[in-house]
């Protein structure tokens, strides 16, 4: 058996009164797809802000690799190979997608030039190449900010994606994807990241997204895991049709 | 659409070219200097704006007053007067280029630099540097002379030695019983070394004064009640304050309203000065000076006429009476057109150059409306000193000075060659016998 | 340190009543300060020009008062007028006028239009009321002083100082903090505060509420400037040195807090009377001293909310 | 602004000066004043690109400064002092930058506010130590060993400014093109994301503060050197909202900006002031108002409008 590249246990935090995160146990197995599915305000970002560094946890552990990374910041956890992308993008609204690419591949070859142009050639081609992988060469000269919902979607996580991690937590990448474009958008994400053998956490709320893609689903409640397992399982429950998907049993 | 673009592009050309021919005009004017010229050239800086304008303003009025009497009187050897004034208020590093500018580009014959002494010490070096007569016409720090040569500088006016010793020795006459004392100045150059001066001083010449409060509240503070509260729970004999200005306008009232003077004697050196803002407010009683002798009520003018000439004119056209950095502005004139005199005589008649027009100053004696100054050949200014104590009076709508004390300036001033604080340590008791009787007034 | 406090708790009486004062008037001036910088995320360098207008014109209309012969009670109704006519027409031209002009635009060229309108503020106060020091102490006078008892002796204190500046202060403390959270226009001032795109997305009228703000914030630090002219002498320059002072009020207290700023005033004022009697030198710096030790401690202010922000 | 522009730029400024110098010797002090100045403005530029506004960075000028006037007596060398004020106020920078560069916005303003404060009321209270107000007057400087004449001092103070000037620009334009300058504007937009790529936002943000204290550490000695007197109104917080005021004149968007916004700030200025001699706040101030309304991109931005047009 292999041992899980992450692995979280008894997470727990609370906004007040409202739990996040009331017990969180979850592995992540190297190379799977697994999607987080579940209500608004289940706790689902929390979990990748917990894992990332952006919010600590009141309670629990949270290793990598068999390392503890609770307590660090988010650059070092990023360092150790957990890249994200963000459910509202965070690009350098300022820069064009050309150098926001460029930034995330000098962060991670060495930030530490002050002289050297960072559209050098060697950056500039890493970067062309990678824009190409995700469909955005056509926006490459555009800023950041001119950018309709999808590319930027897509130009968040390729800069995730630039960091060369092994695993890679994704909140909502296909939300504010037109839903015509929605499948390729994923389709596309999905090979090039296979193909990098990266190992990949998605939270998604298009449940044909999840039956595609995904290789275990695991569905939030209340700062809960209620259900983990093989999507075909897990959506056929009619408690997480009913619950989380909201969907009605068949007589409705 | 080509048009006004080329129309903007010649404007630029043509205006390049006109200010590069000025600059070029004004650059050949500096290297040669006519004999003699259509007009005298006065640079004059002075505080425009910021807490010092209550000195610089009106000190600017005088001289333009003056300018315009000297010049319809024929001018300077039958040169008009022609004045360039230059703030000081933005610092000493922009002063120093208004300085050069005054001379390479202005081509004035003669500055008048400044009132704040850090701005005299910043130009100083380059009256020497660039060869051209200054005035220190207000100016009082002693360090100028003290701490270097300055052939082309001249000091019209008295300075910080005798106009601090002057009120300490009528201390010492008018109370000499004292055994604390508190000082309240203004925290920078002025404030300190008066201190250091007064302290010098007195320690010299009354050892064992308890000194119960040294405050120094920052430079143009709007409040002093917490000052005011540490004077009345210390109470000290005497209260020394060489304060200038707003500040000392605000301090006596606030004094005055929580009965400070009833409590303490005050020392004011530089009161003349706020006497007109003060009015009525200012308690009688108390020692105050003029930085000099020009007090409205002087017992004794040398030209009575030429100071009901020089302070009716000024009334007349600015609605107030004259303050002494009026005063100070009006020695200034008058030296330099007794050196004028003395120089162009020197030559038979001819227009002096830089060198000449300084030797002249050297040595030179010249008059104002009370006493004559005369120039000692370090090039400070020799300026009797009028103390006396506040009082209200029917002639004056503020007060003036009463039991005037007239010190002679050669008595209070540092002897040449020597430092003032050192000079002041090794003052004797018996200088105070030579203090000049006081005068009702 | 026990017998150190027997030889000087008195002394640290009179300091704190000095300090009290003192408080008071950096708070008129702070608060306003801080509430514009709440709702229109501006720090108003013309915030000390205001107050030294308001200053100025609460003395020339008292001296106008005097001159046509009114008791020297009006003082006080010159001191409001001076606030109203400052507040209400210099605070709508400068908004309307200039800062709407660059709203949205980078924060640095916000900063320094303000800065801009400042320089010019200060040569127009010397055009309009010249050099020489400008004074109008009735409304001090004529209240007379009261003994406090210190030890065997009594020490006189004006009862301006001593209860219409902070009474003055407490009164606009509580109004505020009424005003904000009581009546709806203050509510709307508090959402812009706390989240001004929220609030925009709720429909409030922003352009409404900044140049209700400013006009407030402007008379708010004319009347500090017309409450400190009783006790002072106004001359140029007064301005600069108010603005800085209030800069360290408004970054200590967190951005947009009423009662930040009334603790920061008051932290000041009892710090800087303390300096004036154990260790004058410190003085000046004790403002920023404060400043920096409470940032240390509290990033975002004595009453400032961190902003988490939502990735 | 292309490249070639800019050079084109920089060339006809570089000789509109040196002739200027030549033709009219008072005004080739100001400009040295104002070359010097430039340079600090160019150390403000730095932190505007990460949308930081530092104001109090005047206190590095007058650490600059006081350094040379303090040494010269020692060591009157200007090639020496030069070197040791830049050290200084590095050296400073990255003291004072370790705590200010965890703050953001109205609180690194301010905090920087404050602490040129401090140093401002140190310079002024120290009177002994410092000469308070009067500030400091300094000796004859020699260069390499050989003491100038005055004229030739003139020249010497002004192509060294010149140089300076434009060795800075040069390396601010690589560092700003460079991947630490961009991720320096990566702060100014999303300084979150900066963090998840594995950059620490704030050791980027240190370094250029420490580059541009150290350009206000040399600015402050240039202006020293030149003027040959040292006052605490350097330290101002007047004196730092005028840098940022020239920062804005002359444009953010160029590294040239700052050298045209001092050369046209000390200009106007001087023209001001001679015109209308207490009133020259009020002129400055109206140009400031009319540059943010009308042209916001500032000189700078002005003339790239004016090239694109033609």
């Amino acid at each position: 058996m292999t041992a899980p590249l992450l692995s979280a246990r008894g997470l727990r935090l609370a906004f007040g009164g409202v739990k996040a995160a009331d017990g969180i146990d979850l592995d992540v197995m190297p190379g799977e797809f697994l999607a987080i599915i579940g209500p608004n305000g289940a706790g689902k970002t929390t979990f990748i802000n917990m894992t990332t560094g952006y919010l600590r946890p009141q309670a629990g552990t949270i290793e990598y690799e068999g390392r503890p990374i609770l307590g660090l910041a988010p650059r070092a956890i990023v360092r150790r190979g957990i890249g994200r992308s963000f459910q509202l993008p965070q690009l350098f609204t300022e820069h064009t997608v050309l150098e926001n690419a460029a930034l995330a591949i000098a962060a991670r070859a060495g930030i530490w030039s002050p002289l050297a142009a960072l559209l050098r050639p060697g950056y500039r081609r890493e970067a062309m190449a990678l824009l190409a992988r995700f469909g955005l060469v056509g926006v490459a000269e555009a800023r950041a900010n001119a950018l309709n919902e999808g590319a930027r979607k897509l130009a968040d996580i390729a800069m995730a994606a630039a960091l060369e991690p092994r695993l890679l937590l994704m909140d909502e990448p296909t939300s504010g994807v037109a839903a015509s474009e929605k499948m390729g958008v994923v389709e596309t994400l999905v090979r090039v990241l296979r193909e990098a053998g990266v190992t990949a956490v998605f939270v998604e709320h298009d449940m044909e997204v999840v039956a595609r893609f995904a290789d275990r689903v695991a569905v939030w409640s209340q700062g809960r895991i209620v259900t983990l397992g093989p999507p075909a399982a897990v959506l056929a429950d009619p408690a997480v049709r009913r619950e989380v998907i909201g969907i009605e049993p068949a007589h409705a | 659409m080509s048009q006004p673009t080329d129309v903007s592009r010649r404007a630029a050309v043509l205006g390049a070219a006109a200010s590069g021919a000025l600059l070029w005009a004004g650059g050949e004017g500096a290297r040669a200097q006519a004999a003699k010229p259509s007009e005298l050239r006065i640079g004059i800086t002075t505080f425009l704006s910021g807490p010092a304008s209550v000195f610089g303003v009106p000190s600017r009025q005088a001289a333009e007053l003056l300018i315009e009497q000297i010049n319809r009187a024929g001018g300077i050897g039958g040169v008009p007067l022609r004045a360039f004034f230059v703030d000081e208020a933005p610092g000493a590093d922009h002063l120093v280029g208004e300085y050069r500018r005054l001379v390479q580009n202005e081509n004035v014959q003669v500055v008048f630099a400044s009132i704040s002494s850090g701005s005299c010490l910043a130009c100083t070096p380059l009256s020497t540097e660039m060869r051209k007569t200054t005035l220190l016409w207000d100016c009082g720090t002693q360090r100028v002379f003290e701490e270097g040569k300055h052939p082309y500088a001249f000091r019209t006016q008295g300075y910080g030695t005798p106009e601090v010793l002057a009120p300490l020795l009528y201390l010492l006459k008018h109370k000499p019983d004292f055994r604390t004392l508190a000082v309240i100045n203004q925290d920078y150059a002025w404030g300190r070394d008066s201190w250091e001066l007064w302290k010098a001083g007195m320690d010299a010449l009354k050892p064992g004064v308890r000194v119960v409060a040294e405050m120094f509240p920052r430079f143009n503070s709007t409040d002093f009640s917490t000052e005011i509260t540490r004077l009345l729970a210390t109470r000290p004999d005497v209260v020394l304050s060489t304060s200038w200005g707003g500040e000392l306008v605000t301090l006596v009232r606030q004094a005055t309203e929580r009965r400070l003077f009833e409590r303490s004697l005050f020392v004011l050196p530089v009161a003349e000065a706020s006497m007109q803002s003060l009015g009525r407010t200012m308690p009688a009683g108390h020692i105050i000076g003029a930085r000099g002798d020009h007090w409205n009520n002087h017992p004794k003018p040398k030209n009575p006429e030429a100071m009901k000439r020089f302070v009716d004119g000024y009334r007349q056209r600015f609605n107030e009476y004259p303050i002494y950095p009026c005063h100070h502005m009006a020695q200034a004139f008058s030296a330099l057109q007794a050196a004028y005199a003395k120089a162009i005589a020197a030559k038979g008649g001819g227009w002096p150059n830089d060198a000449e027009l300084a030797d002249a100053f050297r040595g030179l004696t010249f008059d104002t409306p009370t006493s004559t100054i005369t120039l000692r050949e370090d090039g400070q200014g020799l300026e009797d000193q009028l103390v006396g104590l506040s009082s209200q009076g029917e002639r004056f709508p503020f007060a003036v000075p009463r039991d005037m004390v007239i010190f002679p300036a050669a008595m209070v001033s540092t002897p040449v060659g020597q430092k003032s604080v050192d000079w002041l340590k090794s003052l004797k008791p018996d200088i105070l016998a030579q203090v000049p009787a006081p005068i009702a007034g | 340190m026990g017998e150190w406090f027997t030889e000087n708790g008195l002394l640290l009486g009179l300091a704190a009543l000095d300090g009290l004062a003192y408080a008071a008037l950096v708070f008129m001036v702070a608060v306003g300060l801080n509430l514009v910088f709440g709702v229109l995320r501006i720090v108003n360098v013309a915030h000390g020009s205001l107050f030294a207008i308001g200053a100025y014109t609460a003395a020339s209309v008292g001296l106008l008062f005097a001159a046509w012969g009114l008791p020297p009670a009006a003082g006080f109704a010159a001191l409001l007028l001076g606030t109203a006519l400052v507040g209400g027409v210099l605070g709508p031209v400068i908004e309307r006028g200039v800062l709407r002009r660059v709203y949205g635009q980078e924060e640095v060229l916000q900063l320094l239009v303000t800065f801009a309108l400042f320089m010019i503020l200060e040569d127009v106060q010397k055009l309009v009321w010249g050099v020489q020091p400008v004074s109008q102490d009735a409304p001090m006078k004529v209240l007379g002083t009261v003994e406090v008892p210190f030890g065997d002796d009594t020490i006189p204190f004006t009862v301006y100082q001593l209860f219409v500046l902070p009474g003055v202060a407490l009164f606009t403390l509580l109004g505020l903090a009424w005003f904000l959270r009581r009546t709806l226009t203050g509510r709307v001032i508090v959402a812009v505060t706390t989240d001004k795109e929220a609030a925009m997305a709720m429909g409030i009228d922003a352009a409404r509420v900044t140049l209700l703000t400013f006009t407030f914030g402007a008379a708010l630090a004319a009347l500090g400037g017309a409450l400190a002219s009783p006790t002072t002498s106004l001359v140029p320059g007064i301005g600069a040195s108010t603005i800085v002072l209030s800069f360290a009020v408004v970054a200590t207290a967190g951005l947009g807090q009423i009662e930040g700023a009334a603790l920061t005033s008051l932290l000041i004022g009892l710090g800087r009377s303390a300096a004036v009697y154990f260790e004058p030198e410190l003085e000046v710096v004790v403002p920023y001293l404060i400043m920096v030790a409470v940032l240390l401690v509290r990033p975002q202010g004595l009453f400032g909310v961190v902003e988490a922000r939502r990735v | 602004m292309s490249r070639r522009a800019e050079a084109l730029l920089a060339l006809g400024g570089i000789a509109a000066l040196v002739f200027t110098a030549w033709a009219a010797p008072w005004l080739r002090f100001v400009l040295t004043v104002a070359l010097a100045k430039g340079l600090a403005v160019l150390g403000i530029l730095l932190l505007l690109r990460a949308g930081q506004v530092s104001f109090g960075h005047a206190m590095f000028l007058a650490l600059g400064a006081y350094t040379v006037a303090f040494a010269a007596p020692a060591v009157p060398e200007t090639l020496v002092l030069l070197p040791a004020a830049a050290l200084l106020a590095g050296g400073a920078g990255l003291l004072i930058g370790l705590f200010v560069v965890r703050y953001r916005d109205i609180f690194f303003g301010m905090l920087n506010l404050a602490l040129s404060m401090v140093f401002y009321s140190v310079l002024e209270k120290f009177y002994a130590v410092t000469k308070g107000t009067d500030g400091i007057r300094m000796p004859n400087l020699s260069v390499a060993g050989v003491e100038p004449g005055s004229e030739a001092q003139g020249w010497i103070m002004f192509s060294l400014a010149l140089g300076l000037a434009l060795l800075c620009a040069v390396g601010v334009r690589a560092y700003l093109g460079s991947p630490m300058g961009q991720a320096l504007a990566g702060i100014k937009t999303r300084e979150t994301r900066l963090e998840f790529l594995g950059v620490p936002a704030r050791r980027v943000l240190l370094f250029a503060y420490v580059l541009s204290a150290m350009m206000g550490g040399i600015a402050g000695a240039l202006i020293a050197m030149t003027s040959r007197h040292v006052t605490p109104q350097l330290a101002y917080w007047t004196s730092s909202g005028e840098l940022i005021f020239i920062g804005i004149l002359g444009g953010a968007g160029s590294a040239l900006g700052p050298f045209l916004g001092a050369v046209a700030f000390e200009l106007v200025r001087v023209y001001a002031a001679a015109a209308v001699a207490d009133a020259w706040q009020m002129i400055l101030g109206g140009v400031l108002l009319a540059v943010i309304l009308f042209a916001p991109g500032g000189l700078v931005g002005i003339l790239s409008r004016r090239r694109r047009q033609a």
